[in-house]
């Protein structure tokens, strides 16, 4: 099922004898050696480009793919997809925004309760929470496709979000002093002339990196998506690790949202769209494989930089948006095929080390 | 093209000094074979002994890395299995290759369609030869049948149809025909081919199970690691013969001798009127009981679909709705779900490694730790260094021979694959270990090596039940057997009691009229 | 009537009050100017940023053309690639009156001016001028136009632009304030079309089926009535009242042509231009001499003065 | 690997016992009787609904949806997706807008040619036709997952859209009698009052639908759904027919695309936008499984009207588009969720057959 035939590729590799491990760590290192490149041509074409503040801001930027294609990455490694992400963005926003601005009005009551900031975001969170609990029992209790269930809660996400205001922008969201409910566009600013944006992306980073590689979670992510019966037959709790993947992907959107929404001190029920697409690219230049079972939360940061550099550093170049997008979709493909052909090469070097313990016996 | 090759008459194709090299493994060094017209020409061999692989080459899926083919005098090159069908080659595949989403006529038919004006089918036609070949071969399934709601053994049938519908058949390759066939369906396979022998039309036969190539076979050709070893008439030789050139020396596994009185062991396991209904009616189990002693191996022995792999889906939790009790150490036990029952003490090796066993995406320790990783885990995190300590305990305990523990699954050969399945069962420090055919598929070198490691943990007080379909197999390792029917259990025997004939008699009890109602 | 609300703010980069309005931006300490609009596949945007383009170029600046989307998240992102890039000023076209007030004034904590184009934002005394199209007069003034077209009486349907864009408020707000003065003129329908005229066409035809005596669509965009005039044309209706409002070539030509009543021109060239201009005085000056909000009426076009119209410029 | 565990629905499912063959017959036609309801809904709710001109109108809109989702059917039943053609069609509208409007001009010979009709129609099909060759190769010949690459001709195609006319339309593209182009605006009207688009639609339909179960192109894509190894060895050329299926929905998409600008008389390098979304819930309304291996060209039709009348219905209702979304939204969902307890019922009475047949023998 996970060998595809690739009569180019084996050709390809099977003329390239000797010199292997040299390749393999120059394409095991690809994305890096990408960006680097990418670094060095930029800084090259653009006098400014080069600069601790330039990097600064790249990482933020990078910050709100970046934290999506986290959330991505768990989703894919397990075999699925959340197309989700985006409405959810632009819906976290908007509940936040409204939360600040105009409270929760109780209607039996009479009374509107405003909440202080944190408050404010675990909410949010829960929201994210919750699209993504649906998804989850959406694909696991009623075997729904990943990928329609999670363009469902999209259209219904996204149209919660618009419905919120009715299509509004909720600007201005810095609270009230006297409602106690300040401080919302911090999560914007800097600390220590550090962007929070990015410092979060460290934080979420550092977690699910070490949830994926240390934790009995982590592999359960992964055996699920390398063979989900056996998996299954080996204790893992499929549907269970599964729910909580979703979950965690609809938190990190939320998180992005609140981010983008206090960076721009508003929230917009627009924003986001498309933003799945950007999550998916990135994960997927970073090495995470769309069959499921394998990726690295280490790659996808790398891919989610690959992606922003290439905007960044294109739009200080002052390339059209049209080629932007052009060069955008080469990338991806690009990026894929090189994958695919490391892929080859290791498989290829794992039979060569069965033959020699069969030499052995 | 057009090179000529003196062949003698009664040869109608073969492989001359045939070499395949995959990345990384000669899989076949020259190896010349001969296929007999009208004669049955068993192919035999270890896993990965390059039979499959040379069956390829003949059938146009492979290209030879060198080698040729000759038919009729002729060379004949394969590009691609149409051309290797447009020359009369048929072949049945080891693994099934079939189309869950399609129908059975047009599985039978797939890529070999009726057509009329080019590109319009013929259904008509494809259902009426759809119902011959299924007459012809004893077994009256509806033409419009979805292939994905039939049995495996009947999935079989359809594959064995396929190749029976090309009306030009010259050589017809069987690569493990019965490996999920009843002895009845094995008997009217036999007939077929010998009807088929008798039209001049050639068969290369594939199979692990002995006794069947005594009977049928004409030709014997046997594979060692890529290598030809030896060649015979099938009248000259005998199984000890067989055995000694595809293993080297006279390796046979070896019965279980114990002497313990197994009445005063303590019941480890007891499960009383297990009964698991069937979706569509009718019972899947209907009211199995029986119990398991402390380090002993129970075999359940059955035909396919006789119900044997429920009854350890039940116990590990996959069918909560199952009905009946189940005791463990005399305390009764409710199986809700598979980490429960790890938890408890069980541990199941499936019977499918590939789809349900391994994690192709993992590397070898990994795939070993995945079912215990708890017990490696300190808080929420995991303790690498014991959980590698364990694993390398593991592979040294059943000897699973692995260059490097990190490198992947797909490095090891299958003996070695199921090995690692067994040590993920083990390593969870299980009470009652459940075997579902353990030995399928991998040959007799491995298969004895695996026979040992159950003895040895047996002997160390592990409880043990083994699925196994062959007979010599299960009679040989099993301290009592245990015989299901169609769900119901027809027999249960002491070692000193069992024999052949009593196992096949019970095996088709549950299917006499006084079943019939539980169908 | 429409400076009045905002001359409250007159002279505020040039007189100098008191707080951050006293600083003078001095730019990054490049010659390169953003022109940031939304996406150049509409051709509004593009005569827009191509205007600016060739005036900055005239004046001797480098230019870098950039598009936000109409997504407030990338064009706070690229002005904070302006700032890197160490820019002289920046022209925006905004994504949003509420979700640009923080981007420009990042642009001004680092000594960057920002010129707005086309679109106000909620605040002031952050961008150095605001030269906005007049909206609501233009829509207002054509809107008449559709009123005298309609007869003052009958039925009417209206396609809104994306509803979480601030502008198609405005525009529909200025047309009821006309419409709904007159008792006789219903509104049967109401359906966004985002701007789009594939979705403008789809739409109209389905409120025209299930309102055949329609006799006027009031439209947001011309992109929109563009869609409307096709469907109107393929139900077979004739003297149906089509308005929009932009001012592009194609509304031009459906003007002229007589399946199109009038659209309200926003003089996107004009505007540009002023912006540049008003950019490269205040970096050579430290100040425009003007307003910092600066209405530029738009022009009701309408097959009498169409033929003055090309290219959103309009030449007297 | 096509048996999703779905306890909650065998459950379900186990406690319905008899009344079978009804309650199939209803699952079955469920789309079908979901459109049925939804008409009288409208008709009711809306006085002008009921007419013969509404269902002209509502076949022409359906009509562009409906050409995508056909191809998308053949797409999906290989087991693939592809995301551009909501791209292709922007492209296509351009190239054949283009070609009105400007001619190609030969810089050698400095001339500018202009071309027929016919020519014009037939070049903007072979571009189509081309994305989908890149797609095809992609996803065979190297191996990436047919997301990844038709997501990366999304974007290129796009680009080139834009590119195009450097983001411009091409408005009034009527032709020029001088020129001998006249006639591109038939494609968008009416032939004995029906909307050609309609036509179109029905013609592609019933050859689609006849290709797909009357010949061995049919029988050799749905094999390949349902076991594409399995397919390989039965001789079926996998490569081929997956290239060809990209093929065809390349160009189905570039006719949607002459159909849109020809209708509009202008073509707009936007449009087409998310299109591919509708194309993809078209199909799985109409019981086409991701997983492949099943799906019918007339099940996708049915699809394609349900949507078509929930959008035209609502719009005719004054429903706003924040609601028209959650619709959409929870209808795909719900769809597939009854499409996936209509399998498991079929399963049931295909294992009670099975019983009923081992009784006989
Ligand atoms: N596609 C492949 N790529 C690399 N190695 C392969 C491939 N297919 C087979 N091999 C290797 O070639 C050797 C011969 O395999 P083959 O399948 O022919 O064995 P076999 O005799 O049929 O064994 P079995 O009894 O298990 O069916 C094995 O070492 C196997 O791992
Ligand atoms: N998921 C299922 N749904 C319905 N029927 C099933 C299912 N799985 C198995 N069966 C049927 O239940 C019966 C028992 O099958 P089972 O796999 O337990 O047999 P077995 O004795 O283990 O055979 P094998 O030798 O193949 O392992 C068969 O008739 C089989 O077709
Ligand atoms: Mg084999
Ligand atoms: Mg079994």
């Amino acid at each position: 099922m996970k060998t595809k035939n690739a009569t180019f590729m084996e050709t390809m590799i099977g003329e390239k004898q000797g010199s292997n491990s040299l390749t393999m760590m120059l394409l095991k290192g690809r994305t890096l050696i990408v960006l680097i490149l990418l670094l060095i041509f930029f800084s090259i074409v653009t006098p400014n480009f080069l600069s601790a503040n330039t990097f600064l801001l790249l990482a933020k930027h990078v910050a709100l793919y970046g934290i999506l294609a986290i959330g991505m990455t768990y989703v894919i490694i397990t075999g699925g997809i959340d197309l989700s992400v985006g409405a959810v963005v632009g819906l976290a926003g908007m509940v936040a925004g409204g939360m600040i601005q105009n409270g929760i009005t109780l209607q039996v009551f009479d009374v509107t309760l405003y909440f202080s900031i944190p408050l404010v975001i675990l909410f949010t969170l829960l929201v994210g929470a919750v699209v993504g609990l649906i998804n989850g029992i959406t694909i696991t209790k009623f075997g729904v496709a990943p990928f329609i269930a999670t363009l469902g809660t999209m259209y219904i996400a996204r149209g919660f979000a618009m419905l919120h205001s009715n299509g509004a922008t909720y600007s201005n969201i810095v609270g009230n002093e006297a409602l106690g409910n300040v401080g919302f566009t911090l999560i914007g600013g800097r600390v220590m002339g550090i962007p929070v944006g990015a410092l979060i992306l460290v934080v979420i980073a550092v977690a699910a990196g070490i949830l994926l590689k240390r934790t009995t979670f982590g592999w359960h992510i992964f055996s699920i998506g390398g063979n989900e019966k056996a998996a299954k037959l080996s204790g893992v709790k499929v549907d269970k690790v599964k729910i909580l993947v979703y979950i965690f992907s609809g938190v990190c959107a939320a998180i992005v949202g609140i981010i983008t929404a206090s960076q721009l001190e508003a929230a917009h029920p627009a924003s986001g769209e498309t933003w799945e697409m950007n999550a998916i690219a990135a994960a997927v230049l970073g090495g995470t494989s769309m069959m499921g079972g394998i990726g690295t939360i280490g790659g996808t940061i790398i891919g989610a930089f690959v992606i922003g550099v290439i905007s960044d550093g294109m739009v200080m170049c002052g390339v059209s948006e049209f080629w932007q997008m052009i060069i955008k979709g080469l990338v991806i493909i690009l990026a894929v095929i090189v994958d695919q052909f490391q892929r080859n090469m290791e498989a290829k070097i794992a039979l060569q080390a069965r033959n020699d313990t069969k030499g052995e016996e | 093209m057009g090179e000529i090759f003196k062949m003698p008459e009664d040869i109608c194709l073969h492989a001359e000094k045939i070499s395949k090299v995959y990345p990384g493994t000669k899989a076949l060094d020259e190896v010349s074979f001969d296929v007999h017209k009208g004669k049955v020409n068993v192919l035999i061999g270890e896993n990965g002994a390059g039979k499959s692989t040379l069956m390829k080459i003949i059938a146009g899926i492979e290209q030879p890395s060198s080698g040729e083919l000759y038919m009729d005098g002729q060379q004949a090159v394969f590009k691609n299995v149409t051309q290797a069908k447009q020359h009369g080659i048929g072949i049945i595949h080891q693994e099934l290759s079939l189309f869950p989403n399609l129908n059975v006529y047009q599985n039978i038919f797939m890529s070999r369609e009726c057509t009329r004006y080019k590109f319009g089918l013929d259904n008509k036609k494809h259902i009426e030869l759809t119902e011959r070949i299924m007459k012809k071969l004893e077994y009256p399934i509806r033409p419009q049948t979805i292939v994905g709601d039939l049995r495996v053994g009947q999935q079989q049938m359809i594959e064995i149809a396929r190749n029976l519908v090309q009306d030009d058949l010259k050589i017809l390759i069987m690569d493990e025909p019965t490996s999920s066939l009843s002895a009845q369906e094995v008997q009217v396979l036999f007939k077929i081919v010998r009807e088929l022998t008798a039209e001049g039309i050639s068969i290369v036969y594939i199979s692990h199970r002995l006794e069947e190539i005594m009977q049928i076979g004409d030709y014997i050709t046997i594979l060692r690691d890529g290598r030809l070893v030896a060649s015979s008439e099938v009248k000259k030789i005998d199984i000890s013969w067989i055995v000694r050139q595809m293993v080297g020396e006279g390796k046979i596994f070896p019965k279980r001798k114990t002497a313990v009185d197994w009445g005063t062991r303590e019941k480890v396991l007891e499960v009383k009127d297990l009964t698991l209904p069937k979706k569509g009616g009718g019972y899947l189990l209907n009211s199995v009981s029986f119990d398991l002693k402390k380090g002993e191996i129970l075999g359940i022995y059955g035909l396919m679909g006789a119900g044997r792999t429920e009854i350890f889906e039940c116990i590990m939790g996959l069918h909560p709705e199952y009905k009946g009790t189940v005791k463990l150490h005399g305390k009764e036990i409710r199986i809700k779900s598979v980490s429960q029952q790890i938890q408890e003490g069980f541990a199941l090796v499936p019977e499918d490694r590939q789809s349900e066993g391994l994690v192709q995406t993992m590397n070898i320790a990994k795939n070993i730790s995945l079912s215990s990783l708890k017990n490696y885990a300190r808080a929420i995190f995991l303790n690498r260094k014991k959980e590698a300590e364990s694993v390398e305990r593991e592979i040294r305990d059943i000897h699973i021979k692995v260059a490097d523990k990190t490198l992947p699954i797909l490095s090891l050969s299958g003996g070695n694959q199921q090995k690692v399945v067994i040590g993920k069962g083990l390593l969870t420090k299980p009470k009652i270990l459940l075997l579902d055919e353990p030995t399928r598929g991998i040959d007799i070198g491995a298969k004895t090596e695996v026979f040992e490691i159950i003895q040895g943990y047996a002997e160390k007080g592990l409880s043990i039940i083994v699925v196994s379909s062959e007979l010599q197999e299960i009679m040989a390792i099993a301290d009592r057997i245990l015989v299901l029917s169609n769900g119901i259990k027809t027999s249960e025997m002491q070692k000193e009691e069992i024999t052949e004939d009593k196992l096949v008699l019970a095996s088709y009890k549950g299917h006499s009229s006084e079943n019939r109602q539980n169908l | 009537g429409c400076g009045d609300d905002s001359s409250k703010t007159s002279g505020s980069a040039a007189s100098s009050g008191q707080g951050k309005e006293a600083k003078v931006l001095t730019g990054g300490g490049s010659k390169i100017i953003y022109v940031i609009t939304p996406s150049h596949s509409n051709p509004f945007f593009k005569t827009e940023a191509d205007g600016a383009a060739a005036k900055a170029k005239t004046l001797g600046y480098e230019v870098k053309m950039v598009s936000h989307d109409d997504d407030a998240t990338k064009q706070a992102e690229l002005f904070e690639n302006a700032i890197s890039d160490k820019a002289a000023a920046i022209i925006c076209d905004n994504a949003g009156a509420d979700a640009t007030v923080a981007a420009v004034q990042k642009a001004r904590d680092a000594n960057i001016p920002t010129f707005l184009i086309d679109r106000e934002i909620n605040g002031n005394g952050i961008a150095v001028s605001q030269i906005v199209a007049n909206n609501y007069q233009g829509a207002k003034a054509i809107a008449e136009v559709f009123v005298e077209k309609m007869g003052e009486t009958g039925k009417y349907a209206e396609l809104l632009g994306k509803e979480s864009d601030t502008n198609a408020g405005v525009r529909s707000s200025a047309f009821h304030e006309v419409i709904d003065q007159y008792a006789d003129m219903k509104m049967v329908a109401q359906q966004t079309a985002n701007w789009e005229q594939t979705e403008a066409y789809q739409k109209a035809e389905t409120i025209l089926q299930s309102n055949p005596d329609i006799k006027g669509i009031i439209c947001g965009n011309d992109t929109m009535a563009i869609g409307a005039v096709a469907a109107i044309k393929n139900a077979g209706l004739k003297d149906v009242a089509v308005i929009g409002v932009d001012g592009s070539d194609e509304a031009a030509a459906a003007i002229r042509e007589g399946t199109m009543t009038g659209t309200a021109l926003q003089q996107a060239a004009l505007i540009a231009e002023m912006a540049v201009e008003q950019a490269d005085k205040y970096l050579k000056e430290g100040k425009t001499g003007l307003e910092e909000k600066q209405l530029v009426d738009c022009i009701a076009i309408t097959s009498k003065n169409v033929d003055k119209l090309k290219t959103f410029v309009y030449k007297e």
